[in-house]
């Protein structure tokens, strides 16, 4: 992932830091994911991309590797230890196309 | 006349807090020695104010809208803020701000040339001030604070050069701009290689990390300036190890000073490169 | 591969419209004349996008969070904003927006380091835009617009040669990055001498206003850096004469081309030096 | 006024540009001055110079003219033409200590 690659124009940007700032859209995420991002402008492959927890289309398409981190951990778990652990082997694992436990701590 | 009598810099990686019950022992003794030294220094350096200089992380303003160089205004400072709490699973804590401290950083500075641009209302604040401040115990201690915190991964990115340039700005309006006799500590808080949310978010690069802290004791500004770059960082974790832009800030500000790292540790669950350095700043 | 194929600068005194009526007749002919010849060849130019760079007047951002430029991103810009309205009196417009090249324009200044903050949002706009929109009739001909609200008064301010590389970068992104055959305007909007909100609020510099459009029409890029100053901009005008930096945004993005003026007035009650400029693109 | 003098920190560029954004603010503004302005912080000097028009005080307190401009018009009249010009006069007025008629445009 090289950072020149990073658009800062995409609206999952906005999406991460939106539920990082607002406790009541996140519990609605976390409620009815489908409902929240109906509200974003995203582009069609941008959605089908979040929807399926593919992050690599995500960074491919221009997300910050720093959202894309907490964006998995609002979709997989955000608390230190084995929550927030398994939300980084599933990023890594979508990254990577790699399969990975979910408690892999190790590259 | 302020006068800077105290110079750090170490890693803030949030797993210090939220990981560090289930780290090895040997991990934890470093760990322990590294931010127990720092903040014993702090407390005895009976600061007037200590400036911290670190990683926003995309914590306070929008991408689009991102800023160089945000300075925390407020006359207390709380974190950690809320949906970091449970990643960090560390101590709240409210320290102290200095307002008319912050107030002439961001005029010293413009007359200077350099944006830095100011906030009134408490800042969000994750690992990038909750670590130093749980570990150092500036909470506890009283420590009086000014975060300054900063962009090292938005593109465009200040890279090594302009942050050291922007430390020297900053160096020049503490000594010219702060009252007389002012004690000001300064500390450089991220890195040292790690590569949050990327394909290699386990990666620690030992080999950069020690050739960074070596470069750090060697002295030589002038090296360091030509290869501590981007890419360079890039290399060793890209996104994360540019944090340690914020080190060349105090760089800047201080000069060429005798440096001495205080510890390091890689141990692959805190995903990044722990180490501490101080630089003597004379009596 | 975009193509600059217009590039003119002119004035945008709010007293343009809302004082018109009531100007001597020589000052109104004058008026007509420069902002007609620049809207007929707007119109005749079939621009695919008109990026419009000047003043933002402290409309959209706080003093302490200030950026040096801020781009419009909307589909539509619609102005002027309310509480210009009755200072303005023209008329209520919307214009279209391209936020695909705003997109562009953000990330490819980003590339090429330099920091264009980005808005969604409709962004709110006083004379900067107004006046060239309705003097020129941007609205009635669908002239699509991309507007630049940048930073002229508000220390640190970017400065003549800061501004001309902020241009440079520009015109590269321009030619490189935008779709091919894309036809692109630039308007410098801002100046000649005044001082708004100060002591010599009905001041204008006529000897100054005519030194620099002499020079432009020198085209001797290397004295004008020199020699216009924010001091020398200051003496005829101080925190309104600056926003000729607009205009050097212009001058990097096209390099030295033919320039001449197409008139130009100071009928006190307008508080600014009114006059407009354009180079010859070639074809 | 040398525009270094700014002070970047200064209370009232908020006060002026929250009643520039906000037209309810405005409207409270102009019915009842006082109680706008004892919602900010202003210091008790910037208070005083505000309370009895003294612009040169807030230019030597940092006030950016341009923003002084339009609290000048916020006070005393934001319309083009005979409004506007008052407010530009009593703004000189105060800064340079002149008398000067509500009507004159001429330096
Ligand atoms: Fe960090
Ligand atoms: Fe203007």
């Amino acid at each position: 992932m090289a950072f020149e690659q990073i658009d800062k124009t995409l609206v999952t940007h906005d999406l991460v830091q939106d539920l990082k700032w607002d406790a009541e859209l996140r519990a609605q995420f976390e409620a009815d994911q489908v409902s929240v991002l109906d509200r974003y402008p995203l582009k069609p492959e941008e959605r089908t991309a979040i929807d399926t927890g593919d992050f690599r289309k995500l960074y491919d398409m221009g997300l910050h590797p720093y959202l894309g981190g907490q964006l998995a951990r609002l979709m997989y778990g955000n608390a230190a230890g084995p929550d927030a652990t398994r939300a980084v082997n599933r990023l890594i694992a979508s990254l990577t196309g790699e399969e990975r436990p979910d408690d892999r701590t190790t590259a | 006349m302020g006068d800077i009598v105290l110079s750090v810099a170490a890693s803030h990686a949030p797993g210090l807090a939220g990981l560090y019950s289930g780290a090895p022992e040997d991990t934890k003794a470093e760990v322990d020695k590294m931010y127990g030294t720092m903040g014993a220094e702090i407390v005895a350096a009976d600061l007037d104010v200590l400036i911290l200089v670190g990683n926003d992380h995309l914590a306070n303003s929008r991408v689009l809208e991102y800023p160089d160089f945000l300075v925390g205004m407020a006359a207390e400072h709380m974190g950690p803020y809320e949906w970091f709490k449970p990643w960090l699973n560390c101590r709240d804590y409210t320290l102290q701000g200095r307002p008319e401290v912050a107030e002439a950083l961001i005029s010293g500075m413009a007359r200077r040339g350099v944006l830095f641009v100011g906030r009134r209302e408490n800042l969000r604040y994750d690992d990038n001030l909750s670590i130093p401040t749980v570990l150092c115990d500036f909470d506890a201690n009283d420590v009086p604070v000014v975060p300054i915190l900063m962009n090292c991964n938005v593109p465009p990115v200040p890279d090594q050069r302009q942050c050291y340039a922007v430390g020297e700005a900053l160096g020049d309006v503490i000594r010219n701009d702060l009252p007389n006799g002012m004690r000001v500590g300064l500390f450089g808080s991220g890195g040292l290689s790690h590569e949050p949310g990327g394909k290699r978010y386990f990666f620690i690069d030992q080999d950069f990390d020690h050739w960074f802290m070596d470069m750090l004791e060697a002295g030589d500004h002038h090296k360091l300036l030509n290869e501590a770059t981007p890419e360079r960082m890039e290399e060793s974790g890209a996104g994360g190890t540019a944090e340690l832009f914020a080190w060349f800030v105090v760089l800047g500000a201080i000069g060429n000073r005798p440096c001495s790292r205080l510890g390091y540790t890689a141990y692959d669950n805190f995903k990044c490169g722990v180490g501490a350095v101080r630089w003597e700043m004379g009596s």
